[in-house]
């Protein structure tokens, strides 16, 4: 992921290198970030990521759906990133993988193909975001969903309860400390359970005893 | 007219005649064993009489925590699980994904696969579409569209049957392509999964039998006046809300909103050589949506008729390795499936299981818009406005 | 004929009968609308029961509701529970007292005869009510309601009907209607065309049948005001329901169709082919009713009562206007 | 041509009565049986001799329902005095059918040719623990594994 240093407000292009090819993607991006004062973008793999921190989260929602014309919400949901891993495989290098929360919110053109993940990190402690349900109405169901998995809290969400889960479930499912149940329970059958050959052991033992290290 | 409060009196009619007391209103659970909430959906309605004033959709009765079950899987392994998210139309769902897959391991899937995708994509639209339009006429009381739309179902499903093996689930799609072989062994390895002999000759005939049955369709419920009068200006979604809910698909052509992925996303299936138009009605109610479907098959056929005559040559799937380690990156893949846009945000860090796959579905957001529609509903009306959005609780739930 | 007879002995006698011929035509409707339904559908219907094309299904299922748990929920109110469906049945079974079936083969003779027949049939709203008021949850309640609304409000047009036949007949009493109508030799519904589509459309809400079948709508309220009932208390209900069809396919065949009356019989053939006649009458009026149900969905209840106020009953008067005017005229 | 109100009803009347006068679809599914696609994933049949109990197919599988036992058998090679090669001798191949949920994982990853698809459907059971077919009924599987479907040109 190339991260470009934060681009001053009139040349949003400076931050490119020459060498790597202008995409109309990496143009819009570049453009949606100096808008919106990010930290920095990305544009690789065909995903626009524009890095933002928690405070500006609201103003640069409404920026992105006034100015850049996202007014679709298409989804908002979270990564957690820790070192150790309770399921699945770890993170790539573990050892200097800093510990935070990405909540990731997807806006995207009504008409057209532009889109964008307006992307903020917070820390583990203290994982409070401003809701984004004043700015988009059907953001509420989905950080009802990321508040109930993660245990992040929504500042300003009318009725911020679980959603998917009964009331009285405790716990975050997708957090990486998160055991999943199905698989502690029954043990793996995946163990190779080959047994030795019973008869030619007893060969070779019985060899070995009478001729000394003679054996097979 | 006058506002008694004392004595609970909210209105009385100009000539005194008829006054209407303050009576408490009912709660009304719909669900989540009901037979019109198209699987375990509970909808807690405060009721005045037979008018909705409050509505609160309550879902997870059907979470199987999808995001939590792909960290625990090889690729392979989430391909067999995610038909199994919206199980109307399965392989639509696989497509989404495996593009992801590929466009993180920089692999460009052969042409041939991709246009089998399209067409095997294009059938499973028809197939859910025309399951609505069994099932969104018996959310209204007709009985007899279910059994029509039912019987030309079965030929899609064939034709699905025969390619993939599953009628629902197929698994069949591969990073790289499509399924090549039968096995892995020496004699199974050249047992080719392409397209069955009479393939085309099969796919020709289901088709004019699916335009028979629109027309069928046609005569029975768009027709119909009583459906009209059911269906025409209830459940209505303005255009605006249809954008801030994130309704998609055809409940958001439904209200005008002219998008369709097929025409958006040019690098995910080949939909820029073939011709079909983005059928949007801007009638916001029901019987638009259910318009919106039926035109929807009758493209799709279209789409197919001319697919399965640029079919091009070559091999099934693209050189891929036998363990599947894909290298670090984020990359989000939407396509239209036919309950609305499907996504899939996947977060590898280069390893055989992913570290995060958010599933987007479209059923999700269309449900979260019902609790606006359904202010001053009748009953038999969100009934109706319920079967229109076409959702599926595996869809919604994940 | 046979006056020797005691009167009681008589009198249990004809209601046997009728009781019995009730639910034999009841039970092959039943079987009837099993089978001509799964056609319309393109599917076959029950096949195994009883050896071929089913014969015996509707006897099966009388006999695996018999054999049903028969409770009663604890929120209900017991004694209105447990009558509601017998008051339905009797509802429609007193309808056949003054029904004709051969020229002198009728129970009673009344001679305000179509005035005890609207009477009488509105006797099975009341069951209706009963039963969803007394069914303790919400859902039958609002069956229930809901029936009582519609069946009153079709209570009019279909009265109306019958006035329109009344003034053309002039006499009130059923066997004087037909044989109106033998003399004439053209069966009301030629002359009263309007009248029969008010009384057709009528008769479909009186029954609560499709496209009127909104106190037992399926899809919203789970089965309405039959919601609580298992056992024999639904055979009842549910065998109410096609004997008012059989009922009410009497009534119609009776008012526009010309009854046990053929053209081109004499009187004396008709006293054999009388009841014969009329059965046939009845299974065209109730195969109607069958096509009508498998075609059409349900309408909501606005639209419902909006019809019979802004529809029915103006056509329905118009059309007494128009026969008596012809009637003086002619 | 002008809209007659109400002819929307009548013109479904008519699909009905059309229907009604036609042949019903349905088949009588004793007597009569409809044959699945050569292709349709019925049933998993296997092939004792090719199996090696490599146990790559039990890890591959999503639902954890193939369970494996095998023991090492002696081959005495033909020539005298050659090495004597070792060879897994299948104890126990059981496919759990109630968990199974044919995603054809295990078929298609297994390198010795020794699961094979079959598109045998009639296998329903009372009790659910009956599900789990063992070696000997999956390779009874094998006579209904029918020839690969010829290829659209």
């Amino acid at each position: 992921m190339t991260d470009n240093p934060s681009e001053t407000a009139e040349s949003p292009l400076e931050g490119v290198s020459a060498l790597e090819s202008v995409s109309s993607l990496d143009v819009f991006a570049a453009d949606l970030a100096a808008k919106v004062g990010a930290e920095s973008w990305t544009a690789d793999n065909g995903t626009v990521h524009v890095y933002v921190t928690r405070d500006k989260w609201v103003d640069a929602a409404i920026t992105a759906r006034d100015e850049a014309e996202l007014g679709f919400f298409s989804w908002l949901s979270a990564i957690d990133w820790s070192k150790e891993v309770a399921v699945g495989e770890p993170a790539a290098d573990v050892d200097n993988l800093e510990e935070r929360y990405e909540v990731l919110c997807r806006l995207s053109s009504p008409v057209a193909d532009t889109a964008a993940i307006l992307v903020t990190t917070l820390a583990k402690d203290d994982a409070r975001l401003d809701s984004l349900v004043p700015v988009y109405t059907g953001a509420a169901w989905h950080e009802r969903e990321c508040a109930e998995m993660f245990g992040i809290d929504f500042r300003g969400h009318p009725n911020l309860i679980k959603l998917y889960l009964p009331q009285e479930f405790e716990g975050h499912p997708l957090r990486k400390s998160f055991a999943l149940g199905a698989r502690e329970v029954k043990p793996w059958p995946g163990h190779v359970d080959v047994e030795d050959m019973p008869s030619v052991e007893n060969v070779e033992a019985a060899a070995q005893e009478t001729d000394g290290e003679e054996g097979s | 007219m006058t506002q008694l409060d004392h004595r609970g009196i909210v209105e009385v009619s100009d000539g005194g005649v008829s006054v209407e007391l303050r009576g408490e209103s009912m709660t009304l659970n719909i669900g989540p064993q009901h037979p019109s909430t198209h699987g375990v959906l509970r909808l807690v309605a405060q009721v005045d009489g037979e008018r909705i004033t409050k509505l609160e959709p309550n879902i997870g009765y059907m979470h199987r925590g999808y995001e939590k079950l792909t960290e625990v899987r090889t690729y392979a392994q989430i391909m067999a699980l995610i038909n199994r998210i919206d199980w109307v139309s399965g392989f639509a769902n696989e497509v989404a994904f495996v593009r992801a897959v590929e466009k993180l391991m920089g692999i460009e899937p052969t042409e041939r696969a991709q246009m089998i995708r399209l067409i095997l994509t294009e059938l499973t639209r028809i197939s859910n579409h025309l399951l609505f339009a069994s099932s969104f006429p018996l959310e209204l009381g007709a009985f007899t569209p279910l059994m029509y739309a039912m019987r030309d179902r079965e030929y899609v499903l064939d034709l699905l049957e025969s390619v993939t093996g599953g009628r629902f689930h197929p698994n069949f799609n591969r990073v790289g392509g499509i399924k090549p072989a039968a096995g892995g062994g020496k004699t199974q390895k050249n047992v080719s999964l392409d397209l069955p002999a009479g393939f085309y000759a099969a796919v020709e005939s289901a088709m004019d039998r699916i335009e028979r049955s629109c027309e069928e369709l046609d005569e029975l419920v768009t027709g119909n006046e009583m459906i009209q009068m059911r269906t025409k200006g209830v459940g209505i979604i303005s255009y605006e809300d249809a954008i801030a809910f994130g309704v998609s698909g055809p409940n958001a052509r439904g209200s005008g909103v002219p998008i369709d992925l097929r025409k958006v996303e040019h690098d995910l299936l080949p939909y820029d050589g073939l011709d079909f138009d983005v059928i949007t009605q801007d009638g916001c109610d029901a019987f638009s949506r259910y318009l919106v479907r039926i035109g929807e098959i009758r493209e799709s056929v279209k789409i197919v008729r001319q697919a399965i005559h640029s079919v091009p040559a070559g091999p099934l799937v693209a050189k891929v390795p036998r363990v599947l380690k894909v290298p670090a990156g984020r990359v989000y893949v939407r396509a239209e499936n036919p309950k609305g846009e499907m996504g899939y945000y996947v977060v590898s860090q280069g390893g055989r299981i992913p570290y995060r796959v958010k599933i987007r579905t479209g059923s999700f957001s269309n449900i979260s818009v019902m609790s606006k529609v359904a202010v001053g509903l009748l009953i038999p009306d969100l009934v109706a406005s319920m079967g229109s959005l076409d959702f599926v609780l595996g869809d919604v739930d994940r | 004929m046979i006056e020797n007879v005691p009167f009681a002995l008589m009198l249990t006698f004809k209601v046997v009968v009728v009781l019995a011929a009730m639910l034999v035509v009841a039970l092959v409707l039943i079987w009837g609308e099993l089978k001509w339904g799964a056609h319309i559908q393109a599917r076959v219907g029950p096949w195994y029961a009883g050896g071929r094309w089913g014969w015996a299904q509707p006897l099966a299922d009388a006999v695996k509701f018999l054999q049903k748990e028969d409770l009663v929920p604890t929120a209900a109110d017991g004694p209105v529970f447990r009558l509601a469906p017998y008051v339905m049945i009797a509802g429609t079974l007193a309808v056949f007292v003054v029904i004709p079936i051969g020229p002198s083969l009728v129970a009673r003779d009344l001679d305000i005869g179509a005035f005890y027949l609207l009477a009488v049939s509105s006797l099975s709203t009341l069951g209706v009510l009963m039963a969803g008021w007394s069914s303790g949850n919400k859902y039958s309640l609002i069956g229930g309601v809901r029936a009582g609304a519609q069946l009153i409000a079709y209570e009019l047009p279909l009265v109306l009907a019958v006035v329109a036949v009344v003034i053309e007949a002039g006499t009130l009493s059923l066997s004087g209607i037909v044989n109106a109508q033998a003399a004439t030799s053209l069966p009301f519904v030629v002359p009263q065309i309007i009248g029969f589509v008010v009384f057709l459309v009528a008769s479909l809400a009186e029954l609560n049948r499709t496209p009127f079948d909104l106190p037992l709508a399926e899809s919203e309220l789970t089965m309405g005001y039959l919601t609580e009932y298992s056992g024999l208390r639904f055979t009842m209900f549910f065998l109410g329901e096609y004997a008012g069809m059989v009922s009410m396919g009497a009534i119609i065949a009776t008012l526009y169709l010309g009854g046990y009356w053929a053209p081109g019989l004499s009187s004396d053939a008709l006293k054999f082919a009388g009841p014969v006649i009329l059965l046939v009458k009845i299974f065209v009026v109730a195969f109607l009713m069958i096509w009508i149900r498998w075609t059409y969905p349900r309408i909501r209840e606005d639209q419902l009562q909006a019809i019979a106020w802004k529809w029915l009953i103006p056509l329905a008067l118009f059309n007494i206007v128009i026969t008596a005017t012809l009637k003086v005229v002619l | 041509m002008v809209k007659f109100p109400l002819i929307g009803l009548f013109k479904g009347l008519w699909v009905t009565i059309k229907t009604l006068f036609r042949k019903p679809v349905t088949v009588m599914y004793p007597d009569v049986k409809e044959t699945p696609a050569p292709r349709a994933r019925g049933v998993i049949a296997l092939d004792t001799d090719n199996c090696t109990s490599c146990m790559l197919c039990v890890r591959e599988c999503p639902d954890w329902c193939i369970y494996i036992e095998a023991h090492k058998v002696a081959i005495p090679s033909d020539k005298p005095g050659g090495r004597v090669r070792t060879r897994n001798e299948l104890d126990r191949f059981d496919i759990d059918y109630g968990l199974c949920m044919y995603c054809g994982i295990c078929v298609e990853v297994c390198p010795f040719d020794a699961l094979y698809w079959s598109p045998e459907y009639e296998y329903g059971e009372y009790k659910i623990s009956d599900l789990l077919h063992d070696k000997d009924k999956l390779v009874e599987w094998l006579q209904t594994v029918p020839e690969p479907p010829a290829l659209e040109k």
